[in-house]
């Protein structure tokens, strides 16, 4: 009961950090399809670019100013460059950002050095906020929280109240069109790219001190947030943050339920010893796998539902 | 009828120019060893054949990849899969030989291989080939992610961190080597890559792969032609993993370990490179992608601790100049060089390449002087660069490398659009002819 | 005059497909532009919305368009309607239409009541995703778009491309109206019938080049003009 | 021939650059010294490196350039299964040409089967096995600590270390109980508040750790955070970045394995280590982890004096069973059966109440427990095919 | 003689909005049938239902007496059924032989063989020169088939339906967008290349539809409303004011 409740918490606190560092890519790569892999990148630098401000002017002004910076780097990357690649199709975007991430991480490495540096959480938030039966949950987490609800309504409101979500959609099928229906396209989709950009950075002046900065953070943040929000589907807010709740909940129970293909045999009466053909696999039990759940959700997922959770089209 | 002579003249045409390309880049492949061989020691020179041997799998490995993305325009972020597990097979079967519990040539080894990767690709093609688009590329991402967890959790077939190895030694060659020297294994890699290139270039032009190019261009339509493009798709699959386990074998013989990396993402990642780096339009491009992605990551890596930059920007340079790859650069010229006019271009590439040099050069100064810098190496005194060593203090070496990357980068830059003006002049011309 | 083009050369890449193209619209204004496939008569709408290269001028109230962007160009107030229709498949008819818009929520001329007055079958498929629509709904949706922009001139190509009988009589009867509620028309139509009955002025083209110009009357006098330029 | 050349094999780029490059950083400065002190047989130590990206095929490649340059030495740190692939590569390029033999050894690769099943007459370990590591730590645990939870990275590494911890503890320690056995892959957890809650509900005391990097910076972060009441017992939060990552938060709770680090020195008072450290310290502005690798390249330098050349062949029959001490005075052994060395570790708790601190965090790393390396023997399953000459 | 195409009660519904609302038709073998109807009448989604691109709601489909409903669109063409597109639909970045041999590959038995080689296959190459005779797409043969001019792919379109020499072919507006004098040609070209089969068509073009067919259907939002020879649909009033409006007057 317990355990239960802490992990619920757990879940939804897990759910909710994902979401924040989901979220920019799902303005980017499932509104506009742009396959991003430099997303993860301008995370990293909105965690460095925090470091330097926060110690120098303190962490609230970090707060506002680094994200600022990663959306003018966007606005720059898709004015002098994504625009191009763009137009030569997905996989020439892909090559594109690909490159930017090397180049970002080797910078990374050659401004700030191999290691971690001590990025930290500022003092103001550095207490407990409450306790659940002895533990503790700080007060950073529920600004995690906190922040992930803000951007969940901003990007729903950019969507809904803006027109900028049809724009990027109809550009995706006639942008010729669109532009002669008096939409400055290029314009939105800087505009977007840049805010992306800027959520990127936002996550990661938030979650560079709740995790680790380090020149490796890009590389290990990458894959987990492809899968939520492919998972939650191309062109969905609400299927993206859906989609980091389902993931935080599944691998937090999925650490404290100890079972086994093994052990569901056994109730069935099929005894698991060393001969059992697969016996190393049908052993494993559920934690050992729950970093890898989300993967196996996504591939069944697309398997039998291309478009994903809430996903509006196919590619 | 006129269409038909037509045809036969543009293929005759076609052909020669082809096998000609085709039959001095293997006579090079197979005099390079000798060509750079280490006279000083009277041997081969090990780290050159070691990569062409890299490049000659590679080259299969990026061939069978772009039967996906090229042929049938499925993205794969998991082709490794294909080349790891039958390397492990294969690594497990030159194991079983060794120990006497099966008799196989080892010429036909990499036939092993292939059929294991035919069988894997069957397995999870068949599921994942029911879609396509970034509902492909996203599940066999996850299926690199699953087999690469696997192959680090699972002992039992993959043997752990320290993988499986083996010794090529076999004794079953049916021409008598030992394939002990790297040499001989570089033989019998280009023997195979020869029949791979031959096999995947006949495959192209049989109503499979046109029909694969079908499905590519509208999955729709060729449904109401009678086909089921799933089945399509399937196929190609399946037999792109044929050759990618072909490449797998190769890898297990060549190193004779095989580890979870033969499964993971950088290679995947490679195989991507490779392919749209060399060019999809055209059937060598990988090939191109291959060999220069190789010399890239093992001799610029080498060599330079910076490669990441240098990658990073020829991918940039690449999508913005070349979107068609580097195949499609040089495919351009094709008629150009036909019609005799390359001469016409050629000062005028020279004046861009010349300044452009200059600017990779105060580049690379800079990047070097840079990362050296940052990393603290200057403690060792100096920066190895362009044979001499530099002291990464100096100012004139910052200042003359900036210099020359504006300067040349600015000139270059200025004849660039020279050359571009003239070179729609020339296809214009030839276009028209 | 609305519209002036005074010797327009227009290429896709390395052709050549319009080869000086004098044209003008007027205030108010229908005006049809007739000629076979091919001729370059979508070439030439394309060149006035921005969308080829072109050369040589194109007046627009003052403003010269070349070089202008797709969006500056809708801005100074023209419509456009393409021949394939480009309906934005997977937003729903009304957010198509909502697109037309220069600025959310501000309507001109032409409100979605209009709309849907004049096409009734519109109202019902509202939010069906406009890719599911069949062509004729796909066609109203386009031209309907255009209008909610309410643009001061209208560059229709080929309104009434599979639409049944019926239905091109009603577009007959838009384009009247809009032309009555203060637009200029430019219409490139391939039913000559339609065309002659509501236009002021008729061009007809070959070859990239307009080769007649006059009233509809002048038109059906001159028969060799048809046969030439229009007939097989 | 000038120069002796070792040619060092590690990450240079990519995710893991930080390990290769401190590693030759270190190892240069390491061999400056000695170098100054007349190097062997009058020639000077050169380093060379080459990037392997951590990818065993590229570090056989980069096996092959060095063997074209006729390097003798060669030297790798990171991944096990570079190491693996190295010895076996070693191997046979020494058996099919014998005129080019090069000798490997390690002083990072820490699987128990490269001196066992994979053991070779080639290849030398300067470095304890994650089998000692697990000794380590479990007869590390104070005598109140009744239940310990086990936490490792999912493969073989992680795996033996979780084997062996429990089979120490069953040896050591049969009054505590391990509360948990928990494998995680490397890289993929970013919360660990699951595991932390876990780890509370079972009532563990300590948790023993092998994880490393940024896995155990968060898992040591999140504990901390969640108020979580245990010791964390770890093999390598004392190395590059770790401490910066946890920050003062681990004051007294994290212990880690080294061979080496700053306060060493102080507490010996031997003025030569002492000159080395602050000088390494003034200028560098990471932690001197591979202190000890002085007592390694000097083994080898006296091997090499003492086999009158560099012939591999000659300079492993040498090393085998050669003993020296380090500047701390403790014995190093070079064990003949399966050239695993036998050196001196310690465990160290991270601490304000030191001299040096680590990564200007503040705290820094002070020696609770001292082993011997014959304490750390244990046996082998080698069984080394050595050369017939 | 059973019918070459019967459609029993069939019916259609996108979510509550009843498309298709119980549509009886035979269709006799050899004739050459034309559907006519206002805009979203339902005739491209009747297609749909027949060439098996959409599952029907109810009722049954049958091509020479087999039921076909609800099959995949693959099973469909192999019965020999076969349609075109209102919309171009083809192979792009083939040429328009190789579209053609597409086309083809099916019906002559070919399936997936990876062990032919296309060129070598003489009955195929020769088979794909004559429909590129009779499409007078000779002289383009190797070109990319996106590349083509409007008329050119209107005719490789229907070339790539009607190649494959199926028995029932299904045209939706063939003649979209065309001049007089090409609608002409393509009417005269859907002519000779149907000679013999089977032919359904959708059009709006009264000229063409006049000129083709033997009998027209007419359907009205869901409803066959009329069905007959074209000069009785002509005149029947219903039609009139549902469909042809001022036109027929
Ligand atoms: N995107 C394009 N690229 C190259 N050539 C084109 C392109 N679009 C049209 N053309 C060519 O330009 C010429 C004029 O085309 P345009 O579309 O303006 O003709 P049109 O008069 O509108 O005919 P249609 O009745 O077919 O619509 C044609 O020869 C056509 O092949
Ligand atoms: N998937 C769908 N979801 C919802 N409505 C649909 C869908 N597909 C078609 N419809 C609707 O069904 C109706 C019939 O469409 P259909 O394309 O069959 O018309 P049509 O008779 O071919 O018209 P046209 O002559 O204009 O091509 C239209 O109103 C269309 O909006
Ligand atoms: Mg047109
Ligand atoms: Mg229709």
């Amino acid at each position: 009961m317990e355990l239960l409740l802490v992990s619920v918490l757990n879940g939804l606190l897990y759910g909710m950090l994902l979401f924040m560092l989901a979220s920019g890519l799902t303005l980017i790569f499932s509104i506009m399809g742009v396959l991003n892999f430099a997303h993860a990148s301008l995370y990293m630098l909105g965690a460095y670019f925090a470091y330097e401000i926060s110690r120098r002017v303190g962490f609230w002004v970090a707060l506002v100013i680094a994200p600022l910076l990663c959306g003018l780097l966007g606005a720059l990357i898709e004015t002098y460059g994504l625009r191009k690649a763009h137009r030569h199709g997905h996989v020439a975007e892909l090559l594109f950002t690909f490159g930017l991430a090397f180049i970002v991480e080797k910078l990374v490495l050659m401004v700030w050095g191999p290691t971690a540096v001590p990025y930290r959480v500022p003092p103001e938030l550095d207490f407990t906020l409450f306790s659940v039966y002895g533990t503790h949950v700080s007060a950073y987490r529920g600004f995690i929280l906190l922040i992930s609800a803000a951007m969940f309504a901003a990007i729903w409101l950019l969507l809904t109240r803006t027109r900028m979500g049809f724009v990027i959609q109809a550009s995706l099928s006639h942008p010729d069109m669109v532009a002669s229906l008096g939409h400055n396209v290029p314009r939105v989709f800087t505009t977007v790219f840049a805010g992306g950009a800027a959520l990127a950075g936002l996550a990661g002046v938030i979650g560079g001190n709740y995790l680790v900065t380090e020149p490796a953070m890009a590389f290990s943040m990458g894959p987990i947030v492809f899968v939520v929000v492919v998972f939650g589907g191309l062109g969905s807010l609400a299927g993206c943050f859906i989609a980091s709740l389902i993931m935080g909940f599944v691998q937090t129970f999925a650490v404290v339920l100890d079972i086994s293909p093994a052990d569901l045999l056994a109730r069935l009466g099929v005894a698991v010893t060393p001969a059992t053909p697969l016996a190393e696999v049908l052993r494993v039990p559920l934690p050992r796998i729950g970093p890898f759940l989300p993967f196996l959700l996504m591939v069944f997922m697309l398997l039998v539902r291309p478009r994903g959770l809430l996903g509006t089209r196919d590619t | 009828m006129s269409g038909a002579t037509i045809r036969r003249r543009g293929g005759a045409r076609r052909t020669w120019w082809g096998s000609w390309a085709w039959f001095s880049a293997l006579g090079l492949a197979v005099l390079l060893p000798w060509i750079i061989f280490d006279w000083r020691h009277g041997r081969h020179d090990g780290f050159a054949v070691a990569l062409l041997t890299q490049t000659a799998i590679m080259s299969v490995f990026a061939l069978s990849y772009n039967m996906l993305s090229g042929q049938s325009g499925l993205l794969s972020f998991g082709h490794a899969v294909f080349l790891g597990l039958p390397a492990y097979v294969t690594i497990h079967v030159m194991n079983a030989i060794a120990a006497g519990h099966l008799w196989i040539p080892e010429e036909l080894l990499p036939l092993v291989g292939g059929i294991s990767g035919l069988l894997f690709a069957a397995l999870f093609g068949y599921p994942t080939t029911r879609q396509r688009a970034t509902a492909f590329a996203m599940i066999t991402f996850g299926i690199g992610e699953l087999v690469t967890a696997a192959a680090t959790m699972f002992q039992g077939f993959f043997g752990g961190e320290g993988g499986v190895t083996a010794d090529r030694a076999l004794n079953t060659s049916l021409l008598g080597l030992s394939y002990e020297p790297a040499i001989e294994v570089y033989y019998l890699a280009l023997a195979w890559t020869v029949i791979a290139v031959v096999l995947m270039r006949l495959l192209a032009r049989t109503p499979l792969g046109r029909m694969a190019e079908a499905c590519r261009d509208n999955h729709e339509r060729v449904r109401f032609l009678g086909y089921d493009p799933h089945g399509i798709r399937f196929c190609q699959f399946a037999l792109s993993g044929f050759f990618a386990g072909i490449a797998g074998a190769l890898y297990a013989m060549t190193y004779e370990i095989v580890t979870y990396d033969a499964v993971g993402a950088t290679l995947s990642g490679n195989a991507l490179f490779m392919t749209f780096i060399g060019g999809v339009g055209v059937f060598w491009g990988p090939i191109v992608g291959a060999v220069l992605v190789v010399i890239m990551q093992s001799w610029v890596g080498l060599v330079s601790n910076a490669w990441q930059i240098y990658v990073g920007v020829l991918f940039i340079a690449m999508v913005m100049y070349a979107p068609g790859g580097l195949a499609g650069l040089i495919v351009l010229h094709g008629p150009v060089w036909q019609e005799g006019r390359i001469q016409a271009l050629l000062l005028s590439y020279a004046r861009v390449a010349l300044p452009g040099l200059l600017a990779v050069l105060g580049f690379v100064a800079l990047v070097e002087l840079g990362s050296s810098v940052m990393l603290g190496e200057h403690e060792k005194g100096a920066v190895r660069l362009f044979g001499g060593a530099l002291d990464p203090a100096s100012p004139w070496l910052w200042g003359g490398g900036a210099a020359l990357l504006l300067i040349g980068g600015s000139i270059a830059r200025r004849q660039g659009r020279a050359l571009a003006a003239r070179w729609a002049l020339i296809a214009e011309g030839t276009s028209a002819g | 005059m609305t519209l002036q083009l005074t010797r327009l050369h227009a290429y896709y890449g390395k052709s050549h497909v319009l080869h000086g193209i004098n044209l003008d619209v007027g205030e108010g204004e229908i005006v049809a532009l007739l000629g076979r496939n091919g001729v370059g008569r979508s070439t030439t709408c394309k060149a006035i919305m921005g969308l080829v290269a072109a050369k040589g001028s194109i007046a627009y109230r003052g403003h010269n368009l070349l070089g202008l962007r797709p969006d500056q160009i809708a801005r100074l107030g023209i419509g456009y309607v393409p021949e394939d229709r480009q309906v934005f498949p997977t937003l729903t008819l009304r957010q198509n239409l909502e697109l037309g818009l220069k600025r959310a929520g501000r309507f001109g001329r032409w409100r979605l009541e209009d709309i849907y007055a004049l096409f009734p079958n519109l109202r019902s498929r509202q939010n069906v995703a406009a890719g599911q629509l069949s062509g004729g709904e796909q066609q109203m949706l386009a031209i309907s778009r255009s209008l909610m922009g309410d643009p001061d001139l209208i560059v229709v190509d080929e309104p009434t491309e599979g639409l049944a009988p019926k239905l091109v009589e009603q577009v007959r009867e838009m384009l009247c109206e809009i032309a009555r509620r203060g637009a200029a028309i430019l219409l490139i139509e391939q039913k000559l019938t339609i065309a002659l009955q509501i236009s002021h002025r008729v061009y007809v083209m070959g070859h990239g080049r307009v080769v007649f110009e006059g009233t509809p009357g002048e038109f059906a006098k001159d028969d060799s003009v048809r046969r030439q330029w229009l007939e097989v | 021939e000038d120069s002796i050349r070792i040619g060092l094999t590690d990450p240079m780029s990519g995710a893991f650059a930080q390990t290769g490059q401190q590693n030759s950083q270190q190892a240069q400065y390491l061999l400056d010294s000695i170098n100054s002190k007349g190097g062997a047989l009058g020639r000077t130590f050169e380093l060379v490196t080459y990037d392997n990206k951590l990818q065993p095929s590229e570090a056989l490649i980069a096996l092959q350039s060095m063997v074209d340059h006729n390097i003798p030495f060669v030297w790798s740190n990171a991944g096990s299964n570079v190491a693996a692939a190295l010895i076996d590569g070693v191997e046979k390029h020494n058996a099919r040409d014998p005129d080019h033999r090069v000798l490997y050894f390690t002083a990072g690769s820490t699987a128990p089967e490269l001196t066992n099943e994979k053991c070779s007459f080639w290849f030398f370990r300067f470095v304890p096995t994650t089998e000692q590591f697990a000794e380590m730590l479990v007869r590390a645990l104070p005598p109140e600590v009744k239940k310990v939870y086990l936490l490792n990275p999912d493969y073989l590494y992680g795996q033996a270390m979780q084997r062996d911890s429990t089979k120490f503890l069953a040896q050591y320690r049969p009054d505590v109980q391990a509360a948990g056995n928990e494998l995680i892959p490397v890289g993929k957890v970013k919360d660990f508040s699951s595991y932390i809650a876990k780890i509370k509900a079972s009532g563990a005391q300590a948790l023993i750790t092998g994880n490393f990097g940024p896995d155990l910076s968060l898992l040591i972060k999140a504990g901390t955070e969640a108020g979580l009441d245990v010791s964390y017992y770890t093999v390598w939060a004392g190395t590059g970045g770790t401490p910066t990552a946890i920050g003062p938060a681990g004051n007294s709770r994290v212990f880690a394995l080294q061979a080496f680090n700053d306060n060493m020195a102080d507490e010996q008072g031997d003025a030569a280590l002492k000159d080395l450290v602050t000088r390494f310290r003034a200028t560098h502005d990471y932690d001197f982890d591979a202190g000890s690798w002085r007592a390694m390249f000097e083994l080898l330098q006296a091997a090499i004096q003492k086999a009158g050349s560099t012939d591999p062949a000659k300079v492993a029959q040498v090393l085998e069973g050669m003993t020296s001490r380090d500047m701390l005075g403790h014995e190093w052994a070079m064990r003949a059966e399966d050239h695993q060395v036998l050196m001196p570790y310690y465990v160290s708790v991270f601490t304000k109440d030191v001299k040096y601190d680590s990564e200007h965090t503040g705290l820094g790393w002070k020696v609770i427990k001292t082993y011997e390396g014959k304490d750390l023997a244990l046996p082998t399953t080698c069984k080394m095919k050595r050369p017939a000459t | 003689m059973t019918p070459a195409l019967a459609l029993r009660d069939v019916h259609k519904s996108f979510g509550a909005t009843r498309i298709i609302q119980g549509v009886s038709l035979e269709i006799r073998r050899g004739e050459r049938h034309a559907i006519i109807g206002p805009n979203g009448a339902g005739k491209t989604t009747l297609f749909n239902l027949i060439s098996g691109r959409l599952p029907v709601s109810s009722g049954v489909i049958a091509l020479n007496g087999r039921p076909i409903q609800n099959r995949s669109p693959q099973k469909i063409r192999r019965l020999g059924l076969t349609r075109s597109f209102q919309i171009i639909s083809f192979f792009h970045r083939l040429s328009v032989l190789d579209n053609l041999r597409c086309a083809l590959l099916w019906p002559l038995g070919y399936r997936v063989a990876f062990w032919r080689l296309l060129d070598r296959e003489r009955r195929l190459n020769q088979a794909a020169e004559e429909w590129l005779e009779r499409l007078a797409l000779t002289a383009r043969r190797d070109v990319q088939a996106g590349a083509l001019s409007y008329a050119e792919q209107r005719a490789l379109e229907i070339g790539l339906t009607v190649a494959g020499g199926a028995e029932v072919v299904l045209l939706d507006e063939p003649t979209a967008g065309m001049d007089r004098g090409e609608a002409d040609r393509t009417t005269a070209l859907i002519r000779e290349i149907t000679q013999g089969k089977t032919l359904v068509m959708v059009e709006h073009d009264m000229n063409v539809v006049f000129g083709l067919a033997d009998r027209i259907s007419v359907l009205v939002y869901g409803h066959l409303i009329a069905s007959g020879a074209p000069g009785d649909v002509r005149g029947d009033p219903a039609v009139q004011e549902a469909y042809l409006g001022a036109e027929a007057a």
